[in-house]
């Protein structure tokens, strides 16, 4: 079985149409999953370039979930929404309701495990009785035992961040890191939320990720070059992911 | 960590432009145990560790308790206390990494003592940021760092561009640590210099494990297993480097984080994520804090003069796997003078709050007639503190 | 010892009267070792002794020698420096004796805070009678007695005859160390208290000796047998206790006595009988001196203002077993930085003399590339000199 | 054989008539040596006791030499002279010979060893020449190779001060002391100089010394209660030393 290249990017971005063409091209080269990023009040742990990207987006509720419908309906791969998990908690169940009739397939909220560590379960829960998958983040400050905990709750696949935040290079040991947390994930492991360059993938899926998520690098490439550029990206990685 | 909302920087991506990589790696990192490089290990040797771990027992006499009392003597370095314990394999990394000079900011001056020394025993240029006040009140720390090799400026300077700022706005401005810390990180920048960070962050608490270890294995060697193990908190470093090895390892059965009831984080503070510098430099953290923009009462224990605990110690405070005391000042000017006129040590003011948390265990153990083994840290000796002390005696005779 | 020709009263017998009898005892002693009673030697295990031998490692390096450098580190005592090692016995027979109170002077202040300690530990009362010009520039240490517990006065007092006389003639006399020990002994005499006595006595070498006995054991433990033994010299008593071991056991092959080229006894003084004290209260005794009247000029390592070298010292010298050398302010500055640099430790500005000479040492051997083992005492910290070290540094950056 | 008992009195003292009468009636009262001790310009290892008696004599050197023959003349026991030899130095010649002249039969000086101590031999020697005998005062101060050596060498005996000057009750621990020097003397061992009570005098003859010196004690007694009473007291430490 080949190794899952998870792509993310916010929605709207860099506008409506490049977002688009963006997913559609993801997809048709070679993305399994696609992660979009619903802009939150607080990006609290997003890195720098992510939140770039919220910054440049401005839809009104209407246009946000008008776009997102019609994102699910060009797409045929899974979606997963990320977003904040405290941003919606007023209106958590018609958030989800809504997610789940326009078709999405599940939910990661970044902050569950570090802000409302005592409660998961009832989240998680909720999550699924709204028909939706829950994803479920953790990263190195989690320890060991819950992240052996959670992965067996985590639905779809694990998604492990080996950054404190993304798109900052922040320098950490992937191989050592992947490999242990290998052990503790009885699920698929998806590995991302910084990881910036391909000597880092290859560490982590030779460690046993079964899956890379990449986001920051997109968002980067098309500042810098556009659409296209970044279309080419997800191309080059899942050459990456091939050579597993 | 996280970044402000609405941030005009990323704090995280400035960390990475600042601190020595391998230094970064290791705040980040989720090893259980880090093998400390063989040219630190040299280093440590050098200075005379391991530190000894001395028994009280003329402080167990005095009080005459069935318990008995250990600690582990960091003022035993050559800079007085445990600081340098991180800024030895901090400045061996940036030295690693092909950086001829760090920058750090010093309070009181123990944190630049240590860096002026490990810059000097690993051959790089240091300059420290030395808050204005203390540059002046504390003329021995600054000679300390002089003899060592460092520049040391008194902060507000003008060879930066904020400190220009401040210097424009109050020529007389005495300095904060803030602005000391801002001054250090910019000159860094400009310079492509290194900034060392000397409490608080997970990276600090890791290099001062070395005292846990330590003091573990002193006390295999004695044969003794520990009940009580008490520390100080300033950011927290002392106490985490001296107590989670011990917690980790499960040796003890109660863990005593002690602050002042002066800067009452414990009692008053809010767990929420905060800035660790009132200057706002670094990303937000999650700890037991009383705000970046609490300014602490003039104390003599600065190195307690803080206004959070370390994330990883505030959760393990929160969680109630360490026990937190408080307590004034007359009070850690008594017990200071109870354990000089015991055991001849001078101690920091800062660890005098460790010892008062000792006395009050070993009276309870009286009390309940429990042989109790109780370890404390006693981070720092006090002999550039006298002056403080004269102050509190005087105030004590009044 | 003899008594002065003419003499209007006994100095020996003044000794007995002043001087705790079992101590007086083991001034005259011929026994090639005394046992330490157990009361000491906890009282030397609770201030943390045995002191550590450490390697100076990083000075070997950076004089590139091939020489290999240890040093017995005194400093390490709570006091900062050698002289507990005898306070403490001298306190403990005082109290043995029945005594109450204990009486002595002290110039720079580090006898005074080693009796004031051990007065504390054997929980008697002790004075201290301070020259006054130290009193006023060096509180800090004043303020360690005070926090030990004892009764420190400024002299010239007005609570001795002594005291009230020399007021009387000069209201603001600066005092010296003569005057305070005329008043320490006019005190401890009126009062039937015991005068203690901390250097240039057999004596005090005697109980010193526990440095020599402990650095030869902790040498042997590392297997390693020294070629050159090398102290700095003020009255004697930390290099005799140092050296004098290691020459009984006939373990190296060259003693270096090091004294202060300001204070040039070993190259201008003479051997013979003279006071030890400047106030010619003690017997004569025949030693290497420059005399009794001699003033030494204000160097800054306070501990060498002296006039004269133990007798035993002094006869060894003359008798060509040990050598010395003498060297200059700025000599024993450029010594110190470069230790403080390579070692971290602030060296007290007398043991910086020692440094020196191991320095010179060191280079010697690299010269001639021998693989010569340096041991040396470092008899003390000098956290508590910073101010000097800061006037000396200002004078060599002009 | 019997202890030696050698007692001491300085000439002159505490008059002319007196001391004459001390010194027979102390070989009476079983004295087995006398001492004299002539008047030093500085005493330098007296005690202050000795120094007094010093003081209160005043003797011309005419009156000096006439009281010592006189005593001389009165006394069938040894007499040894006890004086500096500092003080003789530029007419040591004559002066041993006007004591040999007239039948002093040995001469001590305490500061042989100390002040003169490479050249003791060549003193002894004179001494020796002159037709004296040399009588080697030792101390603790002394090298323990030395007192072995200058043992041998002494005349009569050898003097064994125990402590660092007369009269002055130092608290040394004289059985150990003479116990060690008794190992290392191979001649008659004199103990005195300082030892006060007879204890201390019990401590050394158990340790073995063949004879104890008395001086101070005798000038106590005179200056307190006279004559007579310092004559019982010789009397009374021969009754000490007959114990043994």
């Amino acid at each position: 079985m080949s190794k899952w290249l998870v792509s993310y990017l916010t929605l709207g971005y860099p506008n409506n149409k490049d977002f688009l063409e963006f997913m559609q091209s993801s997809v048709k080269e070679g993305s399994d999953i696609l992660e979009i990023g619903m802009k939150p009040k607080y990006a609290k742990y997003d890195g720098p370039v992510i939140r770039r990207s919220y910054k440049a987006v401005n839809l009104s509720e209407e246009e946000t979930w008008k776009l997102l419908k019609e994102t699910r309906e060009k797409i045929d791969v899974p979606i997963v929404i990320l977003t904040y998990l405290e941003d919606w908690l007023p209106s958590l169940d018609t958030f989800l309701e809504k997610l789940h009739n326009i078709g999405i397939d599940g939910i990661l909220f970044p902050d569950l495990l570090i802000d409302f560590v005592d409660e998961y379960e009832k989240y998680v829960n909720k999550i699924r009785e709204k028909g939706l998958k829950a994803v479920i983040f953790t990263a190195p400050s989690v320890p060991d035992t819950m992240i052996h905990n959670v992965s067996k709750n985590s639905d779809m696949f694990l998604y492990y961040g080996v950054r404190p935040t993304t798109g900052v290079p922040i320098p950490v040991s992937v191989d050592s890191l992947i490999t242990r947390v290998r052990t503790l994930v009885e699920n698929k492991l998806v590995v991302g939320f910084g990881l910036s360059d391909v000597n880092d993938m290859r560490k982590a899926l030779r460690a046993g990720a079964d899956g890379i998520a990449i986001g920051t690098a997109y968002i980067e490439e098309i500042e810098k070059n556009g659409i296209n550029s970044a279309i080419s990206l997800v191309k080059y990685f899942r050459g990456v992911l091939n050579e597993f | 960590p996280r970044d402000p909302q609405d941030a005009d920087f990323s704090r995280i991506d400035l960390l990475r432009k600042i601190m020595p990589k391998e230094v970064l790696r290791q705040q980040f990192t989720v090893e259980r145990f880090i093998k400390i490089p063989e040219e630190v290990r040299d280093a440590y040797l050098n200075l005379g560790r391991p530190t000894p771990l001395l028994r009280a027992k003329r402080l167990e006499e005095m009080l005459n308790t069935p318990a008995k009392i250990y600690f582990k003597f960091e003022g035993a370095t050559p800079t007085g206390s445990h600081k340098i314990n991180t800024a030895l394999p901090q400045v061996y990394f940036s030295k690693e990494e092909g950086i001829t000079h760090v920058v750090t900011e010093t309070g009181a001056g123990q944190w630049g003592t240590a860096v002026a020394l490990a810059a000097r025993m690993f051959d790089i240029s240091a300059t420290v940021f030395m808050v204005k006040v203390s540059y002046q009140q504390k003329p021995q720390r600054r000679t300390i760092m002089q003899l060592y090799g460092s520049d040391v400026y008194a902060s507000p300077t003008d060879i930066t561009d904020f400190g220009k700022k401040i210097l424009s706005e109050n020529k007389d401005h005495p300095g904060s640590l803030g602005i000391a810390m801002s001054e250090a990180i910019e000159y860094a920048l400009k310079n492509e210099y290194k900034y060392l960070v000397g409490s608080v962050l997970d990276v600090a608490i890791l290099h001062q494990s070395i005292i846990g270890q330590e003091a573990m294995r002193q006390m295999d060697e004695i044969g003794e297993e520990p009940d009580i193990l008490i520390g100080c908190v300033g950011g927290g470093s002392n106490f985490g480097g001296f107590a989670f090895p011990f917690l980790g390892a499960k040796k003890g059965e109660k863990y005593i984080a002690v602050g002042s009831y002066e800067i009452p984080k414990f009692s008053k503070g809010d767990y929420m994520y905060d800035y660790p510098d009132s200057a706002g430099m670094l990303p937000l953290v999650k700890m037991i804090t009383l705000g970046k923009d609490y300014v602490p009462p003039p104390i003599y224990a600065g190195g307690l003069r803080y206004h959070g605990a370390a994330p990883s110690l505030s959760l393990l405070i929160r969680e109630k796997m360490i026990e937190w005391r408080e307590y004034s000042e007359p009070e850690i000017f008594e017990a200071a003078k109870i354990f000089m006129q015991a055991q001849g040590i001078v101690p920091a003011p800062e660890s005098a709050h460790a010892i008062k948390a000792v006395i009050d265990e070993a009276l309870e153990a009286k009390k309940n007639n429990e042989k109790k083994v109780i370890v404390f840290n006693l981070s720092g000796h006090g002999l550039l503190d006298l002056p403080n002390y004269e102050l509190m005696l005087n105030r004590s005779q009044k």
